[in-house]
């Protein structure tokens, strides 16, 4: 299964909201790279609409918005590499994992409470 | 045609000020007049004339101001939205014994019956929210 | 009475209530656009509104563009305009109503 | 049924945002206020969340928070008479019309597109 | 591994993505707090939560009144707790996530 | 037991402000700390000294400066997501060229870096949005 083995210490940052609708994602992921460039281990869960964040075609948002893409990319950089999304959120939106950038873990719908309760932090955005 | 707009959210909350602006180059380029844009609701933030956004995005204040100076767009912002908002003009910053000032034109501050005018004399009138 | 053809303009999720709410106002002769959040339908080609206003419902393309849904949209042969046919639209329709 | 007779050179604003919950509902009835102010006929359609607006035992809201049936019962004395809630919203938020304000109109579903293809002038808040 | 049981704090509408993501989220020994828009959940004795969470859900009474719900609620016999009883929930729950 | 608050939402926007404030002033009552307030995304308007709201509806501004005078809390605000909503202290007008200013202390404009400190040392860690 997908969930981290030693979770309790690290960071969880929910990501919930979809590219250019809000800042909200913008401002998740901000918070992730903060937290980790400041030595916290980060996982990332994307539920619902923050998925889209991890669609690998995405263009460069409208006219003078700031493309999510290249910040996906970066997490790396600041190894932040467990990024999850829960099965039954690609089911209803209809997303296959092909259609999603690399390195993505599938955690099932039955883990997912265990994997909030194992955090002792986080921020849901 | 005349064209009025109604923008009703703010920058960084919502994406609708970038939707108002591109349609509203659309629309003149296609040979259109815009009447004037309404700001209400959470849009008054859009006359902010503080905003610092990063420098690789769009500065949302300036291309108001910029849609104003090339095509005498009037740019109108709802005053009772604004002041519980905090956007504030000049004349509203000394009337409410405030220290600085946030809204100056080509934005204005003005009552909701300058809502109801546009859409009245408006072909068409068009929310972004 | 007069009546007046609606260019209804969606802007959020078809899984929201601003979704809900507009397919109640939805009437025979009006017709759909899908902007920002929206263009999000493009994953959803059994959503209901596709089904029940075949031809009269639309994607933004440059939404759909910037969010990654541009090659989806053509597979699934759902209709796109892009800014230009947005203002179109609205020269066709005298009244537009935006749902939020 | 619900629908006025001559709707066509009235103002259909749409209230869909619950009290307390966002300020939009206070601004969409200002708008409604300010619009019957300037002589214009004015007609109100709830929907969704908004027809909790109408519910008759509101309080007054957060500490510091208006209240938003005072603004209700102001409404008649702006003239503004025709308040419209279509059946569906009240079946779907398990409303009965006696939990409501007086004076309100139920509108058939099917007859709702016609409603707001008989208004000139929309505003949906 | 420690496992922290969580209080669940949801501000928006039962029908929302907000409270659907909520529902995927909650644990067996975790309990559910309704405030703000969430109060309207008293409108909604069927909602799903109420029946899976029976005895660990409760709505926040100020909110329950603001709106006009703080009949209806007692009469669902639905359990409502005041700020008092919100801030002890904290002290019980040493984890809290907020859904908006 | 420390609390932390983390307030997300603008006022009028959002009630989650006044949700804030109300737990804010239970936990003090029952005897506990609030190690501080972040104030991230929209909720950086909570800031904001220009607010004028209608005299009859509570002041937030006020309301947050009252908490500060009375318990000592701090009030910290995301400097990055201030900045591009249009909320400047005098040091960060000056470095950006803008004439005036609309956050002053006891709101103090700060890094992210702050948010995960003061989850770090908190108790309790509560999220309004």
């Amino acid at each position: 299964m997908g969930v981290p083995m030693s979770a309790s210490d690290a960071l969880l940052v929910v990501i919930r909201h979809a590219p250019h609708s809000s800042n909200v994602l913008r401002e998740g992921l901000d918070a992730a790279l903060v937290a980790a460039a400041f030595g916290k281990p980060v996982h990332l869960l994307f539920m619902g609409q923050g998925v889209m964040a991890l669609l690998k075609e995405q263009g460069s948002g409208a006219p003078g918005q700031k493309a999510t893409l290249p910040t996906i990319d970066m997490l790396e950089m600041y190894d932040i590499d467990k990024l999850m999304v829960p099965e039954e959120t690609l089911q209803a939106m209809h997303i296959s994992p092909d259609q999603l950038v690399e390195g993505i873990t599938l955690v099932a719908s039955e883990d997912l409470p265990s994997l909030f309760q194992q955090h002792a932090q986080i921020l849901n955005f | 045609m005349q064209y009025g707009l109604l923008v009703m959210g703010a920058p960084y909350s919502s994406v609708s000020p970038h939707s108002a602006l591109r349609f509203a180059h659309t629309i003149i380029a296609r040979g259109h007049s815009l009447s004037g844009v309404f700001f209400y609701h959470d849009g008054v933030h859009n006359a902010s004339s503080l905003m610092v956004p990063p420098q690789d995005e769009l500065n949302l204040y300036h291309a108001w101001v910029a849609l104003h100076q090339q095509h005498d767009v009037p740019l109108d912002v709802c005053i009772a939205a604004a002041l519980r908002r905090g956007l504030l003009s000049e004349a509203e910053a000394q009337r409410h014994g405030k220290q600085a000032f946030n809204v100056a034109p080509p934005f204005e501050l003005t009552g909701l019956g300058q809502l109801h005018e546009l859409q009245q004399r408006s072909d068409r009138f068009i929310t972004f929210s | 009475m007069n009546t007046t053809a609606i260019l209804h303009i969606l802007t959020k999720a078809p899984r929201s209530s601003a979704a809900d709410q507009m397919q109640q106002a939805i009437g025979e002769q009006d017709s759909v656009l899908l902007i920002e959040e929206a263009v999000s339908a493009a994953l959803e080609p059994d959503w209901a509104v596709w089904q029940q206003y075949p031809s009269r419902i639309f994607l933004l393309s440059e939404d759909l563009a910037a969010r990654g849904l541009a090659r989806i949209a053509a597979e699934n042969d759902l209709p796109a305009v892009g800014m230009d046919g947005f203002v179109a639209l609205t020269e066709q329709f005298e009244q537009s109503v935006t749902w939020y």
